[in-house]
């Protein structure tokens, strides 16, 4: 195996892991500051990708198609608070999960009502496509090179906002202590509206950038909306700086180990049973990783002490 | 206003009712789908015991459903293709006869309770929730990739195991024997609730430090749950592979573990007979709003939000003004 | 809903549908990713009963979402509540080996549209079962072939790791003659497959044999056209039905595949068949279309000689296959499977439309591997 | 002088910059009523999380009846007899005031693991859990939901279910707290006797139940111990009415 192939590797697992990222900022975002077990966030993912697939086929442009995969999500994300999740901020966990699954119902069937079940696909702006040559001789797709540029971008904003900005500081202060906001005197609904808009428009983006190299289609969101929830578990929930080193954890771990695990396997037993047992084991191994940082410590990396 | 143990009664006799009504006018479709509404009620009524009873929001019991289902693929597998089912030295035939899978089911299911309680009890909230899904993901993917029992393609059963003295094949026999053991669980669970243990288990789902200062342990409690729980969801498990001669990793996946959770919620939680309301209702709007338009799960969803946003207590709760918890 | 629905598809079949003495159950993949492949193979069925004028078979159309329990339930319900003589439709094998055992053992007849797993064509074999598409090994056994063919000797190979990605390079390996330069099992459902292709840069194949159904073959195909990566493909033609070409686009033009059918197979039913499907749902056939037109022939063709309820006739007609397929001459081997030739095809751009062109033939009068297990 | 009943050894808890505790030692001895004292913030709760097994220390040893139960959990600790009871009430709301105070009777009887018949059922549960609320004066509400109860009669369950355990000791974290004047001149009235059955560990703010109750005070300042005597010693100590009137000046 060669240095080449495995920092092409590595490279994979980061543009996996920063595209994990954006789902998971805004789940964690959303818990931290509201205190909400979001599974309808995967929703907003299908969402963005649908509203750029349905904008890039009008229009042809992709700035176009992320630009409304922003606006609608965002747009998907504020109704859905205002309507619904508003609602839950004070009920407990099982509301929570029970009333944000209803949520994936309908706006899975809901798409599928609207778009079929076929699904629609994107294709990478001609600026973007083919690959490129790195230093030391690597080949690797351009387009993939800007994931991981927008994913560090999201990270470095996300930043900013978060410390820099007056908008930062009510969200800091909204995770600390809830009446502390209010007592300040802002608006709570609408920041947390705010939150939960950023938070989808953020996943919307997501599903846009990824959607375009892979498949546009119902139920995309969910397998996603999980890898998403075990980066934030791993990290701590709540925690911007836990999302962003659990979803490159999980991005490397998840990437590396489908490459490795049989390798390593090979050295125990014949090819054949090697992949199999190790690819098996390489799907696993993310979950593991996961209940191995729990039993370490229940509240993740970075996650307050319960 | 209903008494609550009438309206048990009720379900109870409405469900009876609707099979014996099928098997004389001859609709055995009826008495399966039936089967299937008190198979799903059961494996509900078990989620129902850690859910309500312990306040455990499990995402992962589709584990126990799974483990269940692959205890009678297994055991049906290997007597079906004469092969021997070897475990280290131990070699056995296999086995087709109910009571054995279901106790095989039980004891597994159990187990893999333990285990997953000893781990995801050390957490709480959230990350329980997202544990216990976690280590669904993984039995599910495991499922996925264990070729010796089908992986994805799942275990095809040709013939309904046996149960002496009954014809299982015959649907409303083994509605009977469905029907029994969910009466016979409802039964345990009730004295279950209002046993010491279940005053103490309902405590530490309230003030778990309460618990501690009594000298009791909260952990020990939930995880004695967990498992009863585990067990029984288990045992559903095995009875639904064998309404359906089937047996897939989809019985392990989230999704189940999420309609489990939905059966639970749209009858009432921590309530009796609420799984049982909650599993018939599902059945009967999967074939009704099914039959109407193939977008049905945008109803289902409409009627949980609205359940969820404004009747808490699910239907039992909107039939019975009884509070939870009085004697 | 799905009797109206099953009349919507076929108005011709509704007002003789009191007076109808056969009874067929299709139960196939309407909804999901998976879908366009139970659409195309059912409107291929009914195309061909519509063309046959005949009024006194019912098809009672039902949804599996894809799901195994959906299935079994549903063929319960056929076989229990409407008493159907004959069923088909299915399109995935884990759905099949759900339902086909448990529904030829209560003595109804199966007729398969698209499955053709291992078990149903060895051990699990039964005379009321046949299937009119293939043994599923086949298009990859016959890829192996061709690969040896063209002077391929360092393939690549990549598939799901489940059983039928197991059959698939099972399949491919039976017959090719090369070394192999890598093999993959990657994760079932996977849409990202940076990883793999990175893997095959670095490998020093000749050729890439790949399987991966449905949404997961378009995203490989896009992204390797993407990567750079210019090492020779071959598929089986799952991955190149007219639905997935459209959607992959410029990536799988010059792609080689495995077909028993391709719409530019020269003979008058095929031509027929590509017409009038076209004229009818304004699309182009695809190979799922073509095993759905050709099992209603089948049917029908024994319906003439006899009726169901005389089972050991209605087999023997239906063995007999005396019927004129989209794919010129047809026969049953001993396990009621497919003998068929099997054509590579390229991925070509007709106008704005991508399709396939035959380019040879891969291997030809092909039985399963499988026909020497089943007892028969 | 008798051995005490619990006693603390240099009991330290540091969270971050903060001392919390600061090698705190103090006992109580059989019969009496110790209680502890001090402004907010001087680690009354702390000192109380520490006895009870809720936070272990970082230094320091906790003795209970001569056995050492620093290493003990909370559980071992009630069951080695210590009876608490909380500021804010802990009970099972949706519950009967019956229930919560059978569920001590049941972690006295050590025997959880019951799975079939009635807990209501169990006579000698029931005997036990109906005779602490007759104590306190809660015989009339027997089946009222906890959740629809008084502040006041909250208290009086707090008290109930510590009664069940027959504890060796009662710790008790501001019983007094939210009692109109007639509530706390009652239940002064029942500690009062209570002590004879086993000693308290009183924390409490209300100063007149204090002076009131208690056979020896001590004072904690910045989680410090500054003085431990009786009533009158530490009313006239110049260091105690320094440190609080620093505090409220």
């Amino acid at each position: 195996m060669s240095a080449i192939l495995i920092i092409e590797q590595i490279l994979n697992g980061l543009q996996f892991g920063v595209m994990l990222f954006l789902m998971a900022a805004g789940l964690t975002l959303i818990f931290g500051v509201m205190g909400l077990i979001n599974l309808a966030h995967g929703s907003f993912y299908m969402v963005g990708a649908f509203a750029a697939a349905a904008v890039a086929g009008v229009t042809g442009s992709f700035l176009l198609a992320l630009i409304a995969a922003l606006i609608v999500a965002a747009l998907a994300g504020a109704m859905v608070e205002m309507v619904v999740i508003r609602r839950l901020y004070a009920s407990d966990h099982l509301d929570q999960v029970l009333a944000t699954f209803a949520l994936i119902l309908i706006f899975s069937e809901g798409t599928r009502w609207i778009f079929g079940s076929f699904p629609l696909y994107l294709n990478t702006p001609a600026t973007l496509s083919g690959p490129v040559t790195l230093p030391g001789g690597i080949q690797y797709p351009l387009y993939r090179l800007a994931l991981i540029a927008v994913g560090l971008a999201v990270w470095g904003g996300l930043w900013w906002l978060i410390e820099r900005t007056r908008i930062g500081i009510q969200i800091r202060a909204g995770e600390n202590d809830r009446e502390m906001i209010a007592a300040l005197g802002i608006d709570i609904s609408r920041l947390y509206t705010l939150i939960f808009a950023l938070g989808a428009a953020l996943a919307g983006l997501a599903g846009a950038l990824v959607g375009t190299i892979q498949s546009v289609q119902v139920g995309m969101g969910e397998p996603v909306l999980i890898l998403a929830f075990v980066c934030i578990v791993i990290g701590g929930i709540g925690s911007i700086k836990g999302a962003f080193i659990g979803a490159i954890l999980v991005g490397l771990t998840s990437t590396l180990g489908g490459i490795f695990l049989p390798e390593l396997f090979k050295v125990f037993t014949d090819p054949a049973t090697a992949q199999a047992a190790g690819a098996s084991l390489a799907s696993m191994s993310i979950y593991i990783l996961m209940s191995l940082v729990l039993i370490w410590r229940p509240t993740g990396l970075f996650g307050a002490r319960a | 206003m209903i008494a609550e143990r009438w309206l048990n009664l009720a379900v109870l006799a409405g469900l009876l009712g609707v099979a014996v009504w099928a098997r004389i006018a001859d609709q055995p479709f009826t008495i399966t789908l039936t089967t299937r509404a008190v198979i799903l009620a059961l494996a509900a009524v078990g989620l129902n015991i850690a859910l309500g009873l312990g306040g455990l929001v499990s995402l992962g019991h589709a584990v126990f459903f799974g483990l269940g289902g692959y205890a009678m693929g297994i055991l049906a597998f290997h007597v079906q293709t004469y092969t021997p089912l070897e475990i280290g030295p131990i070699s056995i035939a296999g086995s087709t006869s109910m009571p054995v899978i279901w106790l095989t089911a039980i004891a597994l299911s159990s187990l893999a309770a333990l285990g997953i309680g000893l781990l995801s009890l050390r957490t709480s909230g959230a990350y329980f929730i997202m544990i216990t899904l976690a280590f669904g993901q993984m039995f599910y993917y495991f499922a996925i990739s264990w070729n010796r029992y089908g992986g994805e393609d799942g275990l095809s059963i040709y013939v309904r195991n046996g149960f002496p003295g009954l014809n299982t094949l015959i649907p409303f026999q083994f509605f009977g024997i469905c029907f029994a053991l969910l009466c016979l669980v409802l039964l345990i669970g009730d004295r279950l609730a209002r046993s010491p243990f279940g005053l103490a288990l309902n405590a530490a789902r309230q003030v778990p430090v309460r618990v501690e200062t009594v000298g009791l342990s909260p952990f020990r409690l939930k995880l004695v749950a967990f498992v009863i729980s585990g067990a029984v969801t288990g045992l559903a498990g095995a009875l639904f592979a064998d309404l359906n001669r089937f047996v897939s990793p989809t019985m392990f996946s989230w999704q189940l573990s999420g309609e489990l959770i939905v059966l639970v919620i749209l009858g009432g939680v921590g309530r009796l007979i609420g799984p049982v309301v909650g599993a018939v209702l599902f059945v009967a709007l999967e074939h009704l709003l099914g039959g109407l338009t193939d977008h049905w799960h945008v109803f289902l969803g409409l009627i949980l939000l609205v359940i969820v946003l404004f009747a808490r207590g699910g239907i039992v709760g909107l039939l019975s003004r009884r509070r939870l918890g009085d004697g | 809903m799905n009797k109206l629905l099953t009349c919507a598809a076929a108005l011709a079949l509704c007002a003789g549908a009191a007076s109808a003495e056969i009874k067929v159950g299709m139960i196939t993949t309407l909804s999901g990713g998976g879908a366009s492949l139970g659409i195309d193979a059912r409107d291929g069925f009914m195309l061909a009963l519509e063309q046959s004028g005949r009024d006194d078979i019912e098809v009672i159309i039902e949804d599996d979402q894809q799901k195994p329990d959906i299935a079994v339930q549903l063929s319960d319900k056929m076989i229990q509540s409407e008493r159907v003589d004959v069923m088909t439709g299915i399109i995935w094998s884990n759905l099949a080996m759900a339902v086909v055992p448990g529904a030829v053992n209560q003595g109804v007849f199966y007729l398969s549209v698209n499955a053709g797993p291992s078990q149903l064509a060895g051990p699990g074999c039964h005379e009321n079962y046949f299937n009119v598409a293939w043994q599923n090994d086949n298009l990859h056994e016959a890829a192996g072939a061709w690969a040896n063919q063209t002077g391929y000797s360092n393939s690549f190979m990549l598939a799901p790791n489940y059983p039928a990605g197991h059959d698939a390079l099972t399949g491919y390996k039976r017959l090719y003659e090369g070394e192999s330069a890598g093999e993959i099992f990657t994760e079932l459902g996977q849409t990202d497959y940076a990883a793999e292709i990175a893997q095959i840069r670095a490998s020093g194949a000749d050729s890439v044999y790949f399987f991966l159904p449905g949404g997961m073959g378009i995203s490989f195909l896009k992204q390797y056209a993407d990567s750079g990566v210019d090492i020779p493909v071959i598929g089986p033609a799952f991955s190149f039905d007219q639905a997935i070409l459209q959607a992959v686009g410029d990536a799988a033009l010059g792609v080689v595949n495995t077909s028993q059918w391709s719409k530019d197979i020269d003979n008058p039913t095929n031509a027929a068949f590509v017409e009038s499907f076209e004229e009818k749902y304004g699309r182009l056939p695809s190979l799922y279309a073509s095993q759905g037109f050709d099992t209603a022939n089948l049917l029908i063709s024994a319906l003439e000689t006899a009726e169901p309820s005389d089972a050991d006739a209605f087999r023997a007609a239906l063995k007999a296959a005396d019927f004129d397929s989209t794919r010129g001459e047809f026969s049953f081997g001993a396990n009621h499977h497919p003998v068929q030739t099997i054509y590579a095809r390229e991925v070509v751009k007709e106008g704005d439309i991508y399709t396939n062109k035959i380019i040879g033939t891969a291997i030809e009068n092909h039985a399963d591997a499988y026909v020497g297990e089943c007892s028969m | 002088m008798a051995d005490p009943v619990l006693s603390t050894d240099g009991l330290t808890k540091r969270f971050g910059a903060l001392t919390a505790s600061d090698g705190i030692s103090l006992d109580v001895r059989p019969g009496e009523i110790h209680a502890v004292i001090g402004p907010n913030g001087a680690g009354k709760s702390t000192l109380i999380h520490q006895i009870c097994g809720g936070l272990r220390p970082d230094h320091g040893r906790v003795h209970l009846l001569g056995q050492d139960v620093t290493a003990l959990n909370t559980a071992a600790r009630a069951r080695a007899g210590l009876g608490r009871t909380f500021q804010i009430s802990a009970l099972a709301m949706e519950d009967s005031v019956l229930q919560n105070a059978m569920l001590g009777a049941l972690g006295r009887s050590g025997r959880p693991w019951r799975f079939f018949g009635r807990a209501l059922g169990d006579a000698d549960l029931r005997a036990r859990a109906e005779d602490c609320l007759a104590r306190v004066g809660l015989a009339d509400h027997l089946h009222a939901r906890t959740a629809t109860l008084s502040h006041g009669q909250r208290r009086q369950l707090e008290v109930a279910v510590a009664l069940t355990l027959e504890p060796r000791i009662f710790i008790m974290d501001e019983p007094m707290a939210g009692l109109g004047s007639d509530g706390s001149a009652k239940l002064t009235r029942f500690l009062d006797r209570l002590r004879e059955e086993a000693p308290i560990l009183l924390v409490e703010h209300d100063m007149d139940a204090v002076f009131a109750l208690a056979d020896r005070v001590s004072v904690l300042v910045y989680g410090r111990v500054i003085a431990t005597g009786t009533v009158a010693e530490i009313r006239s100590s110049a260091e105690v009415r320094e440190a609080y009137l620093g505090e409220e000046g």
